[in-house]
């Protein structure tokens, strides 16, 4: 398995450096000059200046898959991608270059190589939904560099849910949209069932990120197959380095995992359903 | 020159005043995220285990987590090893943290919490017990922290087990905690901690179900800074062993506040979730306090005059 | 279409479901800031009254308030013109509201109790007697909503004196309410609500010394609205009178919470001082909710199966 | 006693349309395009967006004097002298032109004329103490749109604890400071003192507005000689309209009054003592 990256123990302060919007979301870029390059499948606990706002929230930091991460002189530059849902996700959307990000990371548990996954596993196949495309990103420029051959299928309900496709540039991308605005209509599992039908099941890993149905779709279809899938799971977190227990995810062999320390990338085998109460939008 | 924020608390010298909240910080768990610098700059000056029970539990089912204005609710339920786990496989982990360790314990009958005591106390790495109260008592029904009567009849059975300080955790679900600490007092408890987390639910905005996969669950955070401040208040003018103020607390001043109102030392919990690292900044948040007063020490605890 | 918004409550016709909490609106004074809009665009849809006592009180000494993240206490202390002062001077400026009247009281003794609720009840202006609990019993020292067996002694000897509803106004500081509840349904009250403000503190941030003038008060705002939720599902579920919420109540999606979780209504409080006119937005927020949901009418009040 | 203006009901949301640093204090302005114009001593409740910030404070309204007022065709330009002290007042020293302030008002008792306050009283003495200069600027003018012959004294403690003087730009202001850093060196009460040994006590009515200690002052002085006064006094407040009762101010004959309807312009020897705990800074 690959090994997770250690945080700097405490959070730090990073500036904002870009806030863009790409689709309906917000690509946000920090400069950290406290923390390591983070691994593809990691994630940051993420607050504005402070806390409080209208309604007296957000109180606590949210968590955020780091989407891009680039080393320079100066620092690590980390993307995040941002659908503001709420009060959390809006205090960050709306940041603006120079104001202060507080971060903790890099955390949790990254993405395993195909060949950690199994023997005979030489290729990856990438589905992403949503949001959760994010971390696809900095995953697939990890498995480039290391050659691995890949195919990313990308998913999005409609126009307002869909963005950050940038991020993959340099890769060919399959897209599937509910509206069909882009690419198939209909969902990335269809995408993906058909790619599994095809020579790839036998040699390839599967990496999934998005809503917790697609993920359970997923893993059905992954299961069936037996196709060996990470996924990279979300749920509430308090505090993302396993001091809170409230990241439960139930086990497949009963009890729960904490998602922030055991997961957010996890074995679809582990665990015993994707669809976790309370990670929905 | 910087105040002396040392201490000595039930027999026990600490560095300074501010421990860990039970069940806020998982330093095992923190070693997997931060490694060796968790242990190297621990910033409590002692370290209070998640409570630990009988037998092992899984805890409650998701979601566990609710954000109400400025604080939180969870619903954790408890998750542990057990008893016979925590002293295999936790314990032996958390004796490599540079600080005194003390171990928070609940069951749900006397015998229970008895074994737990009998047994946590006999381990030499351990220096004091936290008796968490906040749970039914199996036979009675009653809450035992919420009865002040509940609460000497367990410090009765389990004082006798152990020379180790024992820390009742009161609970500030009820109409007066100070009786409660008395009661604790009485049958030998060398020390309270409080507030434990109040009743909370909260609804999904889309189903206006309760959220929590357990219905309901404690409030903790700045939320409740307030209330703590006054049960700790009332507390520490009843009872004349030392208080450990917590609830709520974020910066040095809040940090100040219980210990000016008597606590001999205070905890950070929550704050903890919003940066590890929190009761670091808490800590020198108060060295500055004290200097801008020209003190040279933490205000001196306060001992009532009417003490039990 | 518009969703239909209104009620009956003991008896009493209200045309929504949005009453003001006790003390946290004086349509007198509002009268004198604002004249004859706050009568005709009154956004409650009865008008309780600050709790009077037997007696005029001038109320404690300043400072009274104490903000709070997301809150803030009080330590008013009841300043009222006594019974005698209330009928002559403000019950004959009331009547001019448009809406049902309902008057709160408190005495610190069984008799007081029943001088208030005979003489108020008299009254033909009065809808309804809300009886605030709150108050230490001067006899037996208990806080009488703090105990079942107090509060139900009291209904006991008002229940009788009156035809009038009496809405029993329960403390949250007990470690269960839902008890006191039961003991104000089986004493004959035709409503209780929940939940009154919370004991707290604030300390001077220079002094470090309590700041307000009466050492205590009460937590009241968004800070407790979590804490008010799970209340009202504990008292809901063992009551079959009706229950009016309130708690930190900001929006329509905040009063829809209680609604949903069984409350026949709600109250606005400390909302009101941030704009006098919060519950005519809560009460247009609320519709807007119900029309999101497709729902033409409120969620009827949750009527336990065990009744007591 | 000159009637006060009543607000209309609710609050109301105005656009800030300046906002300058004068001195150590910022003047900001709003139009009100929904009330009246106020009197001279009257205040109003101020917020900004929604509530909370870090430390989950401001979630009250704060009370503010209005330092003047000017009705135009698109509304009441309202300006208000601010001295940022903690959570509520930064965050409307922060507030940007364009942002939204919430008001409430005019709420509150105004100033009196000299001769309502006492048959003889011919003239006005106007004496200001830090940022209770504010209300004061809209009674001079006020009283010289009346002829009323007046003179201001201002005190400061020290250079940042001023500001607001070009509000009284066209009128004879004469200041006194703690740290000499403008006029007399000392307490505007030196010069209150002087001026009511000479002929003016017989003619004048005081009007004070500052801190509880300056107040004390001037009412012992005032009443020492016989001279009426009102005074603007301050006391935390959470509602501005009579509803909270937290606003209590000993009454002389005992008992207390809630400032914000009953006041806040007092007479002087209506209460027990400007010194009411908890209005200091
Ligand atoms: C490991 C991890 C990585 C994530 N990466 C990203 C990312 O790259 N980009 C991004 O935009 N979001 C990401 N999220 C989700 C993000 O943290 C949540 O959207 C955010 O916490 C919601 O907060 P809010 O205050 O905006 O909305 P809230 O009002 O708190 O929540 C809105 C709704 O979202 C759901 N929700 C709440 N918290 C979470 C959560 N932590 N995870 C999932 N659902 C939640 C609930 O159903 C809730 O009702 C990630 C979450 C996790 C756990
Ligand atoms: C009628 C009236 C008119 C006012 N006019 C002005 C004005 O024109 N310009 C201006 O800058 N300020 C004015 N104030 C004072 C202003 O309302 C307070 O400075 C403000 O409420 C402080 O809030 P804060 O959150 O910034 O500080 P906080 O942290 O709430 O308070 C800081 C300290 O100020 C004191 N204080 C708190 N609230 C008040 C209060 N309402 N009045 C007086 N002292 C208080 C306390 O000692 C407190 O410790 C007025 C107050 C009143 C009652
Ligand atoms: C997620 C979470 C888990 C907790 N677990 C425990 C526990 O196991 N035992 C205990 O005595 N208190 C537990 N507490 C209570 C805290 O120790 C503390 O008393 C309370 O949270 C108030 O402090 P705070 O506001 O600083 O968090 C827990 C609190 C939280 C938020
Ligand atoms: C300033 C103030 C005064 C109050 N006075 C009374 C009172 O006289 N009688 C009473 O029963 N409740 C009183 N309350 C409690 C409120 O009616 C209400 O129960 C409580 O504030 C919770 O609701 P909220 O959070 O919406 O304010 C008062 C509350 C406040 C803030
Ligand atoms: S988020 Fe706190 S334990 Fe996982
Ligand atoms: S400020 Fe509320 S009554 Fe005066």
């Amino acid at each position: 398995m690959t090994d997770r990256v250690l945080a700097p123990f405490g959070r730090r302060r990073c500036a904002v450096v870009a806030n863009e919007a790409t689709g309906g979301y917000r690509l946000i870029s920090a400069l950290d000059e406290g923390g390591p390059p983070p691994r593809a499948g990691q994630f940051y606990m993420l607050a504005g200046a402070g806390w409080g706002g209208t309604g007296g929230r957000p109180y606590l930091p949210r968590a955020f898959s780091v989407a891009e991460a680039e080393a320079g002189a100066d620092g690590v530059r980390l993307d995040f991608l941002c659908e503001a849902v709420g009060p959390g996700t809006g205090v960050l959307a709306a940041l603006a270059v120079g104001d202060a990000l507080h971060l903790t990371g890099p955390l949790g548990r990254p993405f395993s190589t195909p060949c950690e996954l199994a023997p005979g596993a030489a290729g990856a196949i990438l589905v992403g939904g949503g949001i959760g495309i994010a971390p696809l990103a900095i995953l697939r420029r990890a498995l480039a560099e290391r050659g691995v051959p890949q195919r990313v299928l990308l998913g999005f309900r409609d126009r307002a849910h869909s963005g950050g496709l940038d991020l993959f540039r340099c890769s060919e991308v399959r897209t599937a949209s509910e509206d069909g605005h882009t690419g198939h209509q209909g969902y990335v599992t269809d995408l993906l069932a058909v790619l599994l039908e095809g020579d790839d099941a036998d040699s390839a890993a599967v990496y999934a990120c998005g809503p917790a149905a697609m993920l359970e779709a997923v893993r059905e279809l992954c299961a069936a197959r037996d196709v060996p899938a990470e996924l990279a799971m979300e749920t509430p977190m308090a505090c993302g380095f396993g001091s809170c227990f409230g990241c439960a995810v139930p086990l497949a062999g009963g009890g729960y995992m904490r998602l922030c320390v055991d997961g957010p990338v996890v074995r679809a085998e582990e665990i015993e359903t994707a669809m976790v109460a309370g990670s929905g939008h | 020159m910087s105040p002396d924020l040392s201490l000595e608390l039930c027999g026990i010298r600490l560095e300074h005043p501010i421990l860990n909240g039970s069940g806020t910080f998982d330093a095992i768990a923190a070693h997997r995220a931060f490694g060796d610098a968790v242990d190297e700059r621990l910033p409590f000056s002692a370290y209070v285990s998640k409570t630990i029970t009988p037998e092992r539990r899984a805890g409650n089912p998701p979601p566990r987590l609710y954000e109400t204005p400025a604080g939180m609710i969870n619903s954790i339920g408890l998750p542990n090893k057990g008893l016979e786990g925590f002293l295999m496989e936790d314990l032996p982990d958390l004796v490599r943290l540079p600080v005194p360790l003390c171990v928070s314990v609940m069951a749900p009958s006397r015998p229970g919490f008895a074994a737990l005591v009998e047994r946590v106390g006999q381990r030499d790495e351990v220096a004091a017990i936290e008796v968490n109260v906040s749970c039914p008592n199996v036979k009675s029904g009653l809450i035992v922290g919420e009865q002040p009567g509940e609460t000497l009849a367990l410090l009765e059975v389990i004082r006798p087990l152990t020379d180790k300080p024992l820390i009742v955790k009161l609970t500030p679900n009820c109409s007066d905690p100070a009786a409660v600490a008395r009661a604790a007092a009485e049958g030998g408890a060398d020390a309270v901690s409080l507030i434990n987390t109040l009743r909370a639910t909260g609804l999904d905005p889309t189903t206006l179900d309760p959220w929590l996969g357990a219905t309901s669950g404690g409030l903790s955070g700045p939320a409740i800074r307030s209330i703590a401040l006054d049960q700790v208040r009332r507390v520490v003018a009843q009872v004349s062993i030392p208080v450990i103020g917590m609830g709520g607390i974020e910066t040095g001043a809040d940090a100040l506040e219980f210990l000016a109102l008597g606590a001999s030392a205070v905890a950070v919990g929550t704050a903890s979730f919003r940066d590890p690292a929190a009761a670091r900044r808490v800590r020198s948040e108060l060295v500055s306090e004290l200097v801008s007063r020209g003190l040279d020490r933490l205000p001196s605890p306060h001992v009532p005059s009417t003490s039990t």
